[in-house]
């Protein structure tokens, strides 16, 4: 019961140091370290969902980026770790600024890494979806829903994933407006 | 790890089977469907519905269990129906463009008649 | 646009090497890293309860956790980090099992970590409930919602908030239940 | 950051101010909630109905935010109502034991009676 605390990289290999989530020249806002088990899908959308709603997005558009990033998990669980449920994912999110960073939230960006397989990324494809068979539609959905997709080799070891969505122009806006 | 469990609710109605799963159908979950949708087919029922008005939330692990369900009840001679879909899981069918391979009604009632 | 991908460390003062996130002997499965900013709130709130409901917890008890976790995050922001809004914070969340590991989900452990101000746990207390004032109620409510509440003074800097919820012996499952 | 505004929609009916906030009312909302409040009770209205009908969760720095509106109002004379609140937020004002301190209706025609 009682849980000792020590460092973790002493006890726990996962845990790299230093953290291997994506790393831009700016740091993420927020970054969701979690296990490869699907059980954990439904907290890391509604995160995601949650973040976006409040940076402007509408209803809609929460509900597509929540849709794009359990697709996301969900490949590198089955086709990553191959099921395993104890590999790291690191989901780390960024608001996107207008260029001059002054007419507020532009977009969302979303990066999605993993040390799982690495696979060229020419191989990440939607199949044709004219062939109705279960499967083959995560990639598809993804590129469907979000405006930038952009699978990578990590440097070593495991994959990333970029997803960009932009609000769209007319506001679409479900939270904001004035007092 | 934990709850992987999803309710499913299954009935037997005017010799169609009705299934409805309820909250959210995801990897952690569409196995569960999987295995009632199967169970629902091995009898090969004239009609199987397949009620979605209390899910909220579904995946392309969703979507690609009611297409391998649709495949073998096509085979079995089963008329498989949606119905009740939120606009939010409807938006995944037109997403993968199997909003027009499915029969899909409005209610429970329609998918009944269809 | 094009952001740069270089490792964190060397941009960012933010993120540590190791991660600060709480440190057990058994790693989270769930390590949620965020700035101090109150628009992300609601992020961490939706992943914790998604996270409960999914454990097994009851539609009530998920609502308590999402409380007590927003009101734990509400304190670091205003008494540790004064308001700034980058300081970082780490939330991070195991499942607890039964005794032999046998018999499932049995609770939840959070541990709320940051970088910011430390203080003397006992100092960290509620106020007399009797007098009608506005505030003074963060402290009374994490208690009232969780079984175990422990702040201590993290090794050399920041604070550490654990919060332990069991779940009712009735079972008070909302979204269990086999097929 | 970002979108820190909530919606908060006031009327005047028959001598009662009405304000009525939207969606999640927590530490990064709670201020407009507040000006809002602030600007409402200037005038000194008999009457000051909180309807919470259209909020979904509320933190203590919401709580804190109507307790401080209703020491003004017991101050400048205005009867302080809220109204329409949902279980999960009723259930703070109950771990607050300020459940007792506040009238609470059940609706808005209620809350214009009282
Ligand atoms: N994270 C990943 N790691 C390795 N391969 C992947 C990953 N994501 C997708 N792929 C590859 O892309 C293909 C298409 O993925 P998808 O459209 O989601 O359909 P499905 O997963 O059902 O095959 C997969 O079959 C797999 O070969
Ligand atoms: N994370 C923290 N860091 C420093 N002090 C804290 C922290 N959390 C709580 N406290 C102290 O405990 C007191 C009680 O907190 P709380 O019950 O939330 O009421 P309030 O925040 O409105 O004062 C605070 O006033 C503060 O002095």
């Amino acid at each position: 019961m009682p849980i000792q605390f020590v460092e973790y990289r002493m006890t726990h290999p996962l845990t790299p140091t230093p953290p291997h989530a994506a790393a831009a020249t700016r740091a993420p806002d927020l970054t969701l370290q979690m296990v490869s088990d699907p059980v954990y899908l439904s907290g890391a959308r509604e995160m995601v969902s949650a973040v976006s709603r409040r940076l402007g997005f509408s209803e809609e558009a929460c509900g597509q980026i929540a849709l794009a990033v359990d697709e996301a998990l969900c490949n590198v669980i089955r086709h990553g770790y191959d099921k395993r449920r104890d590999g790291p994912i690191w989901l780390s999110v960024w608001p996107e600024y207008g260029d001059n960073g002054q007419s507020g939230v532009k977009g969302i960006r979303i990066v999605v890494e993993d040390e799982a397989r690495q696979v060229d990324p020419s191989q990440i494809k939607s199949r044709n979806l004219d062939e109705i068979r279960p499967g083959g539609l995560g990639v598809h959905i993804i590129r469907e829903v979000m405006d930038e997709v952009t699978f990578e080799k990590r440097d070593r070891v495991g994959m990333r994933l970029t997803l960009v969505k932009h609000k769209k122009k007319d506001g679409g806006c479900c939270s904001a407006g004035g007092a | 790890m934990a709850d992987e469990g999803i309710r499913v609710q299954s009935e037997m109605k005017d010799g169609a089977v009705i299934v409805a799963p309820e909250g959210d159908v995801d990897l952690s979950r569409s196995p569960v469907l999987r295995t009632s949708l199967k169970q629902a087919l091995t009898a090969k029922p004239a009609r199987l519905v397949i009620d979605l008005g209390l899910v909220d939330y579904m995946d392309s692990s969703g979507v690609a269990t009611l297409v391998e369900a649709l495949q073998i009840a096509r085979k079995g001679g089963t008329k498989m129906v949606l119905c009740g879909m939120k606009d939010r899981v409807r938006s995944i069918f037109e997403i993968a463009r199997l909003d027009t391979v499915f029969t899909i009604a409005a209610s429970r009632e329609a998918a009944m008649a269809v």
